[in-house]
């Protein structure tokens, strides 16, 4: 049933999550703006020991599944989008281990984040110097050693997020796509779990950007780097012939189509996350036009109707906009039903929607909002991250057309 | 619990009124904007589907399964067909949803039986107001006591004027507050001449002047009390929104169909990004939209002051209506200009709801 | 120099046509919008007895050239774009004769429109149901008869503005585009003058259309339609051979490249004829502001611009924007410079500037603006087609890019 | 007669500044971000230039060849070089120009010599107030008659404040009218203190307050008359808009240029509509913004009042300099957000002009 109610649950995890946002996050937001690549120690620990468990609620009541997950996502984004990347979790690399590993990988990779000792860190590895989006042209090579039973994983990944804390810290682990073989495409491709410290993975930059600039996006070097065969998430891959059998999930782990949708997963939570940032600009201009007690009308006349009114409802339609687009594609996953089309709209709504957002309110807010005497410009450099990230706003639309059009990946480039 | 899938009844009205659409509206679409008349059949057709005659009260004669969230289904269907025939056929909701939300008891009485029964539009609503500046919340239509009278003076426009409509609830200042009048049709002072627009052709549109127009106290509607506006105005602008919704897929399907049969350099035009991306944009926009107005209509079902909700649908409605209608004439290039074909129709219509206010009621 | 003054040449022909353009076509064009298809006989005539001669103006002094022809189709494009596209001027036809033509040809098909008799049109006739935006694809075939010395011309040419003018009314005529040879592509593409009347150049349709109503887009079919060889615009052309040596000018008329050039001149005046429309929509709004006391401040408090301001404001700089740009394409001619980049973003930009310009003068006069009352909803119509003919929005665009990108037509499609 | 073609004498100009923005400003561009420094050679090296003191009167020491139309190409130049460094270097503009145009002859005698002989920037203007709605034509620092004084109150930002300045022109409201008054930087009540910036960053920039400061009457720029706020408004402006078009047009070619490169899918990705046609539209955009810059700087060159063209021509810069660099970083996908490659400073610079009034004077 069409219905915008939020369940308790739900409720109950905007509440946590808001205050923690407020109370962990926001006082340091600035600091690690500043100190780039520091680790946000304050907030690392306190979500370790404290936050890890997830939302109080009611276990047993109704619950709005993945949308309660975008709805984390968009409270500590909210807060901060930076410090949101640096939490110790298993993060995208642990969508894709629960998405392709079977129950033992399940166990060993992610357990260690629910148990005690200190922050961890997960990571996925896909992006390549000369791939950008282009995932099917990953150059990165997953050789199998039978003598020893090993995988060993040769190139290089670049913009990876966590990946730092993934890489280096024991306990964590960045999952690697790489092929198996450069003749089989995109059958070919693959993912591996690499544990924090594994010899031949070497971290070796991190990016200074624009915005987030609180979240380890870093370079990974891969040189004879090895991992048991364990390691390659689903099951042991059979001959080359049966692999090319596309769809057989016999034939290993599920491949490039697995690993693309993990995509369809962490969509949603990327479009929540860009909904947080610019919600978080938007609250403050309209608590700041409140508090100097400008009027925000939803029923002004049409010639006195201000700009800047018109430019506030305009701000908050995307903005919703966005955040239902979201909702949505989170709540085909609860009903199980396919998302692709429907997780890439809301990727590309909010990606938009907020980078245009956060840019209007550092406008509307003067040379104020332009300083950095705000978190204003803060979250306008944030906000243009998600125009970027899994998936570029063109690859998005890319991905939108196709479906809509009924085109396959080569019909439509 | 969050949910976006319609329930199954919903899932069965839409696919009855997707069916009425396509198979009526839709096919006369052209012939009815370019002739600038309504099918008479239509509306004892949509009559006979009870299209809005099933949200009204059981005890006056209607299915009583009142639900904006419905409503904005079944709108957005209609005006996939086409905008003017789906404004027509709806039209009874009008009086129809103003005098059950709003009414006395007497004015139910008096006139919900009739336009439930009735094939034909009985009653309608005048809210828009013929000047650069029309303002729903602030009519310049003025009603004064006189005795125990009313004497309405003004002038409205845009309003829907189906045969045998007998009542106009005309929106006015009532002495410092908001008030709607029944007015009958053959009023002293009242005259009605035909109203034309760039687009909505098809609807019969009336532009009003009252003259010291005299109606009796307790046609003044819901008594002392007045109609709730801000309630009137959310429920003409959910329906709206909804309608738009219903241009733009139109528009957006046509486009798209086109863009992938029609060929340019050898190749369909829908495989140049430039063509693609535009599509996959207008899909997104559509889809937001849509779950804006039903956020707004959720709003109204659960009985809570929706304007803000209802401001955010119809602002980003009348945006995506007007852009993706605009995309399709782009799309059909030379062919998107000549009437033959349907996007400047779109076009047309789609523009119309920078000015629509309460030309229908969800 | 960098100059925005117009010589007083340019000032009277403003105040010519500004004039004419009030009295002679506002007058009427509700009527013509209503009566589709019906010759505007009252503008026909007038301007065919009063207007041909030009503005006056001090023909030893000083002018600006190109620019001031677009000033002349601002202004009565301003008065009525669907009229204007229907006075008795050769016309697009008439430009490709003087472009293209030999000076022997200028003389027989341009000389007419300077004697007396009745009313008569030029017509320019490329477009295919197949072909669309495809220039290079056309399908109408220009066989030679050496017998006879006479090309036969055989195809069906759609959206030919002036089409009924110029193909039934003796002395006009319809410069056809036609292929000699289909295997040479865009190098056998050839423009020949039809006389109007014509043996075998029928008229079967006319388009209805959104706007620009009292234009006559002609569908024209050609069978077996037998002109002199000496309609064929340039020299005659060499055996298929020579033919092949691209850009030698004695390889017949200046074919496909000459053909096209007419449109680095063309695209300018149909850009400013789009400001006119543009223009008309905004003076009006402007001064129905003005007559109701409604401030439009370009200084005003932030916080207090209105939307309506800001619009309005906003629909001057883009009305301007698309003039200059006009005005700069059309005053490289002058200059001699090649102005294909230039005249394609004039094109461009106008076409989509006035577009919104009038959708948004619609939407800012409320219902009386989107009523029949004025005839500013008349303005959106007619409006639209600067952005579809003379190549649509995407078709300029596509030119842009290839001229900064430096691609040539096969490296971007 | 209408012409778009700059002066022999102008192209030249243009030239040297191309080739000055090329060779000094560009590289040094991300260094001077990172470091929140303009680099001192520079200030020097473009004095010698002679950027500014070209415009200002011969008998000064200037160049006497002032013209709106060449400040404008010159600030395109340097900004497409780099927009902190280009405001650096034409900040000696700000007094200079401002006490040209509206100074009594004993100010310009005592303030412009030195301006012009320096080498350093001796003086500086403060028009932007830090507050949400900071507004040029009416500032809310105050200027009150205190005898034989002026007492100023008040607060300033993004005032440029590099080393060597002596004289602030601080604009007021004075007793009802607007006032410039010129401060000396060591002035009893006024306080500097860094003013920090998303964008920028190069650029020195302090924040005043000014409590209770005291000047003579005298240091009240032309005297009772004042200056014509709307015309320092409007040579602000069009400074500003010309540095946008710079801005904009550095971030398009790198966008361009990086589009031909890089290979996506085995094809340069400027081979795809998505990129070539945002590409296409950023250069007409930018073409237009510039024509409409030129127009307001022509206007000002003929002595004419330019509030409405320099307020058009910063209204579309503003917007054309932020979607062109916005879209640069689009191009550059995830290079397009690290701080290795331009465009991310190019649109943390290109969101300033929202707010910057003023910072600059042709």
């Amino acid at each position: 049933m069409i219905s915008f109610d939020p369940t308790e649950n739900s409720n109950q995890a905007r509440r946590y999550y808001r205050q923690m946002a407020q109370e962990q996050m926001r006082p340091i937001s600035r600091r690690y703006d500043e100190e780039e690549h520091a680790l946000p120690r304050e907030w690392v620990d306190w979500y370790w020991q404290n936050a890890r468990g997830g939302a109080p609620g009611n276990p047993g009541g109704p619950t709005d599944g993945f949308v309660q997950v975008c709805i984390q996502a968009e409270e500590l984004c909210w807060g901060d989008a930076a410090l949101y990347l640096r939490t110790p979790t298993a993060a995208l690399g642990g969508s894709a281990v629960a998405a392709a590993g079977t129950p033992e990988q399940r166990e060993r990779f992610l357990k260690p984040f629910r148990e005690p000792g200190q922050p961890i860190w997960g990571a996925m590895a896909i992006t390549e110097p000369g791939a950008g989006s282009d995932s099917a042209a990953i150059q990165t090579t997953a050789r199998f050693d039978a003598a020893k039973d090993e995988w060993v994983l040769n190139g290089t990944k670049i913009f990876c997020t966590a990946g730092e804390g993934a890489s280096q810290v024991d306990g964590g682990f960045v999952v690697v796509w790489a092929t198996i073989d450069k003749s089989l495409g995109r059958g070919g491709i693959k993912s591996f779990v690499v544990p924090a410290r594994t010899p031949g993975m070497r971290l070796v930059g991190l990016e200074k950007k624009l915005g987030i600039r609180a979240s380890d996006t870093a370079t990974l070097v891969f040189e004879e780097c090895r991992v048991p065969a364990g390691n390659l998430l689903g099951r042991p891959p059979k001959p080359k012939a049966e692999a090319e059998k596309a769809g057989d999930p016999r034939t290993g782990d599920k491949g490039f189509k697995g690993a693309m949708a993990t995509f369809d997963a962490s969509r949603p939570i990327v479009a929540a996350m860009a909904v947080g940032v610019g919600r978080a600009a938007l609250d403050f201009l309209i608590e700041e036009l409140g508090r100097q007690n400008v009027p925000l009308r939803f029923d002004a006349p049409p010639r006195e109707l201000t700009a800047l009114e018109r430019d506030v409802i305009d701000m908050q339609a995307e903005l919703q906009a966005a955040r239902l687009l979201t909702w949505r594609a989170a709540s085909m996953m609860n009903r199980g039903k396919p998302n692709n089309l429907e997780a890439s709209m809301a990727k590309a709504k909010a990606g938009l929607a907020v980078t245009k957002i956060t840019q209007k309110a550092v406008e509307l807010l003067g040379p104020v909002g332009y300083s950095k005497k705000l978190l204003v410009e803060k979250w306008m450099r944030d906000a243009k991250i998600n125009d970027i990230y899994e998936g570029t706003q063109q690859i998005n639309q890319l991905i939108v057309a196709r479906r809509i059009l009924e085109y396959s990946s080569s019909e439509l480039r | 619990m969050i949910d976006f899938e319609p329930t199954e009844e919903q899932t069965l009205i839409v696919e009855t009124v997707r069916e009425f659409a396509r198979g009526e509206l839709r096919p006369r679409a052209r012939e009815a904007d370019e002739s600038a008349k309504t099918p008479s059949e239509l509306l004892a057709r949509a009559h006979e589907l009870g299209l809005v005659a099933n949200g009204l009260p059981e005890e006056f004669g209607g299915g009583g399964a009142r639900s904006a969230v419905t409503g904005a289904l079944v709108a957005e269907e209609l005006a996939w067909g086409d905008l003017s025939l789906a404004l027509a056929v709806l039209a009874p909701s009008l009086l129809g949803y103003a005098v059950v939300d709003f009414g006395t008891a007497a004015q139910k009485a008096a006139l919900l039986p009739e336009s439930i029964a009735s094939a034909s539009c009985t009653g309608t609503l005048a809210a828009v107001e013929p000047r650069f500046d029309s303002d729903v919340y602030r009519p310049r239509t003025a009603a004064r006591r006189a005795g125990s009278e009313w004497a309405l003076d003004g002038a409205k426009c845009l309003v829907p004027w189906l045969e045998g409509v007998r009542h106009i609830l005309v929106l006015a200042q009532a002495e410092g507050a908001l008030g709607a009048f029944a007015v009958p049709s053959g009023a002293a002072g009242l005259t009605a001449k035909p109203d034309a627009y760039m687009g909505v052709r098809a609807l019969p549109l009336a532009e009003l002047e009252l003259r010291d127009v005299r109606v009796p106290l307790d046609a003044r509607l819901g008594g002392e009390r007045g109609p709730d506006v801000r309630a009137l105005v959310a429920r003409g602008r959910v329906g709206l929104a909804a309608l738009g919704v219903g241009v733009a897929r139109a528009a957006f399907e046509v486009a798209r169909d086109y863009a992938k049969e029609r060929k340019a350099f050898g190749v369909p035009i829908a495989t140049k990004q430039a063509i693609a991306f535009k599509l996959a944009d207008m899909a997104i926009e559509i889809d937001g939209a849509r779950l804006l107005t039903w956020e707004a209509a959720w709003q109204l079902d659960r009985g809570l002051d929706a304007t803000r909700e209802a401001a955010l649908a119809i602002h980003q409605v009348r945006r995506v209506a007007l852009e993706v209608a605009d995309g399709a004439v782009q799309v059909f290039g030379g062919h998107g200009y000549v009437r033959e074909y349907l996007p400047e129709l779109f076009l047309r219509n789609a523009r119309g709801f920078a000015c629509f206010e309460a030309l229908t009621l969800v």
